[in-house]
């Protein structure tokens, strides 16, 4: 038993879902995480299985303290999401849920390049259809785009894998740092997972156009695999501490901007990626612990915000904030639970962001990083504007939308409060959690200066938003699309003739057609050779292939004679 | 311009072939039987025993011919002379030797053994054969089939 | 932030007005505390006191200023990309 | 009887055969050819276990000790080989009656049969047998089985297709025999291990044999090239394939280029020697560029397909691009992940095949455009085609996968960078013509018109997933196939001497 990597007995045991019904398939779901986490529990805590694959190596299960931090908040989140899906009709949802949360899992496990590049993949692969599974046209392109996206990643992970395993003759999935083609590959690799700058847009494109469970699914695993990819191989990498720093800025202008809640969260989601990239950045036990412990608190706590306001998007089908607002009416325990989740990811005292992100944040100031300090600071108090006061605010509150709805059904009610009593334990008692960190911890979060700094930062921004938005000047709810960086891969060639339009208005129709015609004819040529009825796609009369045969006759005499 | 008349009608091919067919098989016969000591063996006998029987079938039309070898029977003859060929070597495999290791057919005397066994595998061979030159010329003889699909 | 869904009350103009003022109250409180907090910094800015309530205070007002700016460069109608079907 | 099982590899499907023609009946024949094929498989199974453990063997026919009588030899390369064969033709088996589909041919069922078990026997005897002369009699004996088996398609048009199968296969004959014929010159022994003692001797340079060897060498080559459709020798294959009935074209793509391969295989490494081919003949200079081409012209070629039977054997060019790119690479890895790929592509595309000639029975059409809603209405049958798919991009996980790797690695190894990127590139053009399927198979909804359709049997659908199934076991433990492939390199590399 222990040699199956722990996550597979989900991955396999999805498998079997088809083929039940009713009552016995949400009690599998349920139980089929519950099973893997006994699994992985059960396990020696350093256990490591070698297995040999083409004369290569390869060790696909090794546990050790960082690995086993995954495993454990992956599984709690798996079992939290399967119960808050437990009511979803049909097998997809359910299966691609399943064997996508195992194969992270799997993948958190994975003592080698190869094995992490299989569950890597899978991980791409069994989460799309969590998009699919989402009616309409829209999902399906989104799908797609994020599925070329991710398996983009793999290929690059396989790659570097390859070169790096000629650089050292291993590969074993350990500390590699940038020093060489191949670990460049794979930080890239690892970059696109983990939504760097520039290479970050797959996230908000994607996750807001999955299924209600989907979404929650999808914001748990794929970037926090990325996230302990980062941790295993390239600690203390200093590039990485601009990188996150910028990760943790720049989406949260957006986020003020984004009129989907759902798309809020996933910039949120990637501005909390950043603390984590900057702590792995620093590299020091301090920070790397702060990682740990941020990846933990944060997966729950962003599962938790998704939850709810998938709950909203359940119950009103729609989650537009400005078709939204004064929810908290008919659904006051999801809202509870929403500002529970606020106040974690705000990081509020007694909160389980407060626990962790101070950490992060500690190990810069330790480190004298007077730039990157404040560079955080200002992302905190944007952090408290996009999740701590938007999302619950413009769903809950705000103007009242005059939506009637139910409160949200009981299983997902469960999730959520779940949830949100884990971030408030955490938050309450941390000790637990700092038990599982890889480094020892003596970090105190809750001294006075801390205590107070924080509130300060947090009450002081959400007085300015109070100002602001009492007094009218906070940017307005308005329905629209904001560009970001897919802009360059959904726009950028539209947008040129665009461009050409605007400013030379006669040339345009014409450099229009132009472009279209060359495409058509690119396209046509090619079919013209290749097509069913082109000459490589029809097969040529018997005597062209005869002569082809004395062709190559001679070319073989010729070649010899060389 | 003359209507095409059958070949059986012509009096000169009549008579001449009939005279001629028996005289082939025979010829077919003894190149079959005079494979084990000379130069022959079932491939010949079986073109010019098959040859005796086209010309039979060319002189007299198809019909008279299959009459006398229904075309099911010249499938059949297909069949057996391969099982012919093979059963023996399957034979030899039985009594203890190598396949087609004639010797083993009587391990009294291995000489007899590869008497009876060259004999039957020529057989086979010369009954493959001509069944199946027989068949093929049955096949060129035939009404095309209705166009399918 | 403080806001608590109390049935219905915050419907009522004054209850959100009261809420405002509980902030401000709170906010003042913390300052007070803050001088008299001991301090480890590491940091020059983090001995200064109050330094977090007006970093807290001006970051969002500037965050929020940015954000109007870059909303006048990258907004674009809903249906820009030409594939809104779910509406 | 243990020692008899070379010979009766070969006999059990050629007196099966014509026993069908004796039979006749309908359900004694059918029982007979679902039999054969799985006697043949138990055997290539021992065969494989015995050479694994006592290295090759030898038998002698009639008792007579080569290089005058004809040997049959088995090592592990061809035991391989001879196993693939015969478990691809009896999954293939249950899908010979849905072609019974007119009353002319429905009434020659029990010809069907023959010629297929005669087919069989051939590609295993190709494989058994030690003799030049033997292997090309085979060789004949199953190409004339699969022109037959070829016109049997439902159009008319298989007849045309069988045609120039026929002549461009009978110009291949030709070329392997004339090489033959000029070895023979040389050495005066067709027997191969007598062959690869005596070769050395005319092929050192300078010697007045040694063009006649080469030109030996070059129409062995070009003539296996044509049976295996190298590019641009390639032109019979989608023909045939395409109207060739499905169950047909399931067993042809999985088992007859891949002989071919194998005769290939050990022409240039057991007879002539590595060292020969590409230091003398340069085979590499040639075959390396044709490789490549060929992955990149059958694949862009699959893409712009209407039919999915087309597709399908477009693809097949493009994997024969793999294979061959095995053997120029000239090295034991190059050739392990040809052989590999021998094995996986057998089972993936005898497996796609196979899911083809499931729509084609709902269906009674093989246009990809008439795929549409298919995903939903008959699920699993797409499902397999999904994951035959993904095993033929070479998604790890898959078989695809390991093969692929093993050839990237021999070209990195060699330092062949572009070569490398252009395996990996020339995948890209494979998820491309998958997802034009899947696209149609799941997204697109079928007419409101068109006839209803469900699911097929579990008959039909248990042998298609045996292969599908396969190829992600296989694409999990590799070391059943890696190993055995590998293996099987190191001796073909070894050569006979």
């Amino acid at each position: 038993m222990s040699g199956l990597p722990p996550g597979m007995i989900l991955v396999l045991g999805a498998l079997a879902l088809p083929l039940v019904r009713g009552r016995l398939r949400q009690l599998l779901v349920v139980a089929l995480p519950v099973a893997s986490y006994a699994h992985m529990l059960a396990l020696p805590a350093d256990l490591s299985v070698g297995a040999e694959l083409f004369g290569y190596a390869l060790e696909p299960v090794r546990v050790d303290r960082l690995s086993l931090v995954w495993g454990h908040v992956f599984h709690i989140v798996a079992i939290l999401t399967a119960i808050y899906a437990l009511r979803v009709k049909g097998a997809t949802e359910h299966v691609a849920g399943l064997t996508y949360a195992g194969s992270a899992i799997a993948a958190a496990f994975a003592g080698d390049l190869i094995t992490l590049f299989v569950f890597w993949e899978l991980t791409a692969v069994t989460s799309v259809f969590l998009i699919w599974a989402r009616p309409g046209a829209r999902s399906r392109r989104a799908g797609l785009r994020y599925l070329v996206i991710q398996v983009a990643s793999g290929v690059l992970l396989l790659a570097g894998s390859v070169l790096t395993y000629l650089e050292r003759g291993s590969l074993a999935f350990d500390h590699l740092g940038l020093s060489g083609p191949g670990s460049v590959l794979i930080f890239l690799a690892f970059g696109i997972k983990a939504a760097f700058p520039l290479l970050h847009n797959w996230l908000q494109d994607a996750y807001p156009e999955a299924t209600v469970a989907g979404t929650v699914f999808l914001s748990a695993f794929t970037t926090k695999l990325a996230i302990y990819a980062l941790a295993r191989a390239f600690p203390g990498t200093a590039i990485l501490i601009p990188i996150g720093a910028l990760m943790t800025l720049f989406p949260i202008v957006y986020a003020v901007i984004e009129n989907d809640l759902r798309r809020v969260l996933a910039y949120s989601l990637n501005n909390q990626l950043g603390f984590m990239v900057v702590g792995i950045g620093i590299g020091t036990e301090l920070s790397l612990n702060g990682t740990a412990a941020h990846a933990f608190a944060h997966i729950i706590y962003k599962a938790l915000l998704f939850m709810a306001m998938g709950a909203v998007l359940h119950r009103t089908g729609t989650i537009k904030a400005s078709a939204l607002g004064g929810l908290y009416k008919s659904m006051p325990l999801t809202a509870a639970c929403c500002i529970v989740g606020s106040l974690s990811i705000s990081g509020f005292p007694l909160f389980s962001g407060f626990v962790s992100k101070s950490m992060i944040l500690s190990a810069g100031a330790e480190a004298h990083m007077l730039v990157l300090s404040l560079a955080l600071l200002v992302a905190s108090a944007g952090v408290v504007d996009h999740s701590g006061i938007k999302i619950p605010f413009f769903a809950f509150f705000a103007h009242d939308s005059g939506r009637r709805v139910e409160e949200a059904p009981w299983n997902m009610l469960l999730a959520m409060g779940a949830a949100a009593a884990i971030c408030i334990g955490l938050g309450v008692y941390p000790q637990p959690l700092y038990d599982l960190l890889p480094y020892p911890v003596s970090y105190v979060p809750y001294t006075t200066a801390h205590v107070v700094t924080s509130l300060e930062l947090l009450l002081f921004a959400a007085l300015a938003f109070a100002f602001l938005y009492r007094s009218g000047r906070y940017p307005a709810e308005i329905e629209s699309v904001n560009l970001d960086f897919d802009w360059t891969y959904r726009r950028l060639a539209p947008r040129a003739v665009a461009a050409a339009r605007r400013r030379l208005a006669a040339l345009h129709a014409a450099a229009a057609r132009r472009l279209d015609a060359a495409r058509r004819r690119l396209l046509r040529s090619l079919e013209r050779t290749y097509g069913p009825s082109g000459l490589l796609g029809e097969p040529w009369p018997t005597g062209t292939t005869a002569l082809w045969a004395a062709v190559l006759l001679a070319a073989y005499l010729i070649l010899s004679y060389l | 311009m003359k209507q095409p008349r059958l070949l059986r009608e012509e009096v000169i091919l009549r008579v001449v072939s009939k005279a001629l067919v028996p005289l082939i098989l025979l010829f077919a016969l003894y190149v079959q039987f005079h494979g084990d000591f000379g130069p022959g063996g079932g491939f010949q006998a079986g073109v010019i025993f098959a040859a005796g029987m086209i010309l039979y079938g060319l002189i007299f039309g198809l019909a008279n011919l299959q009459r006398v070898w229904p075309p099911r029977r010249v499938e059949l003859g297909i069949g057996l002379g391969v099982m012919l060929y093979a059963g023996v070597g399957v034979a030899t495999m039985v009594r203890g030797g190598r396949f087609l290791a004639y010797g083993a057919l009587d391990p009294h005397h291995p000489v007899h053994g590869q008497h009876l066994g060259i004999l039957l595998v020529e057989l086979g061979v010369g009954i493959t054969v001509a069944s199946t030159l027989i068949a093929i010329f049955y096949a060129l003889g035939r009404v095309p089939p209705e166009p399918r699909g | 932030m403080d806001e608590r869904p109390k049935s219905h009350r915050l419907d009522a103009p004054r209850n959100v007005a009261r809420l405002v003022y509980a902030l401000a109250v709170a906010c003042a409180l913390l300052l007070v505390v803050d001088v008299f907090s001991p301090k480890h910094p590491h940091l020059p800015y983090e001995g200064w006191e109050g330094f977090f309530a007006f970093a807290g205070f001006f970051a969002y007002l500037g965050i929020v200023a940015s954000a109007k700016l870059w909303r006048k460069l990258v907004m674009r109608p809903p249906d820009y990309y030409g594939d809104d079907d779910d509406g | 009887m243990s020692e008899h099982l070379p010979i009766l590899q070969v006999v059990v499907p050629l007196l099966a055969g014509p026993l069908c023609l004796l039979l006749r009946h309908r359900l004694l024949v059918r029982g007979l050819a679902t039999a054969v094929p799985l006697a043949c498989l138990t055997i290539a199974g021992l065969l494989l276990h015995r050479v694994q453990q006592v290295g090759a063997i030898s038998y002698h026919i009639g008792g007579w000790a080569p290089p005058l009588g004809i040997e049959y030899r088995i090592d592990l390369a061809n035991a391989y080989v001879m196993v693939i064969v015969s478990a691809i033709a009896a999954v293939v088996m249950p899908f010979l009656p849905g072609h019974m589909g007119s009353a002319m041919v429905r009434r020659r069922e029990h010809l069907f049969y023959a010629i297929f078990l005669l087919a069989l026997a051939g590609l295993l005897g190709i494989s058994a047998t030690g003799d030049m002369f033997n292997a090309f009699v085979f060789l004949e004996i199953a190409s004339l089985a699969s022109y037959s088996l070829v016109a049997l398609g439902r159009h008319r048009r298989a007849l045309v297709a069988a045609y120039s199968y026929l002549i461009i296969g009978t110009i291949g004959g030709t070329f392997f025999l004339l090489g033959i014929g000029l070895m023979y010159q040389m050495t005066g022994t067709l027997n191969m291990v007598d062959l690869a003692h005596r070769l050395p001797e005319p092929m050192s340079p300078g010697t007045p044999g040694s063009r006649t060897v080469l030109v030996a060498f070059a129409f062995l080559a070009v003539g296996l090239s044509i049976k295996l459709a190298v590019f641009p020798l390639h032109q019979w294959l989608p023909r045939a394939y395409a109207h060739a009935p499905s169950a047909v074209s399931a067993f042809l793509a999985a088992t007859s280029t891949k002989v071919s391969y194998y005769l290939l295989v050990r022409v240039v490494f057991s007879l002539f020697g590595a060292a020969y081919v590409f230091d003398a003949l340069k085979l590499d200079r040639l075959l390396l560029p044709l490789s490549i081409v060929a992955m990149f012209a059958g694949s862009t070629a699959a893409i712009f397909q209407t039919d999915l039977k087309r597709l399908l054997a477009y693809s097949s060019v493009a994997q024969i691009g793999y294979m061959t790119l095995g053997v120029s690479l000239a090295s034991v890895t190059g050739l392990t992940g040809g052989l590999v790929h021998l094995f996986n592509h057998a089972l993936m595309k005898g497996g796609l095949f196979l899911a083809a000639a499931c729509y084609g029975m709902r269906l009674r059409s093989s246009r990809i455009a008439d795929l549409a809603g298919a995903g939903r209405l008959m699920p699993w049958t797409t499902a397999a085609f999904v994951t035959g798919g993904l095993a033929l991009i070479g998604v790890p996980g898959t078989a695809g996968f390991v093969s692929k790797w093993y050839l990237v690695l021999a070209a990195l190894e060699q330092g062949r960078w572009l070569v490398a990127v252009l395996v990996v590139a020339s995948s890209l053009l494979a998820v491309a013509y998958v997802w034009r399927v899947v696209e149609v198979a799941y997204f697109a909804d079928r007419d409101a018109g068109a006839h209803p359709i469900k699911e097929v049997p579990p008959l039909l659908l248990v042998p298609t997933w045996i292969l599908i199934g396969a190829t992600v076991y296989f694409g999990l433990r590799t070391e059943l196939t890696a190993g055995v492939a590998e293996a099987a390199a190191g001796v073909l590399w070894e050569s006979l001497r």
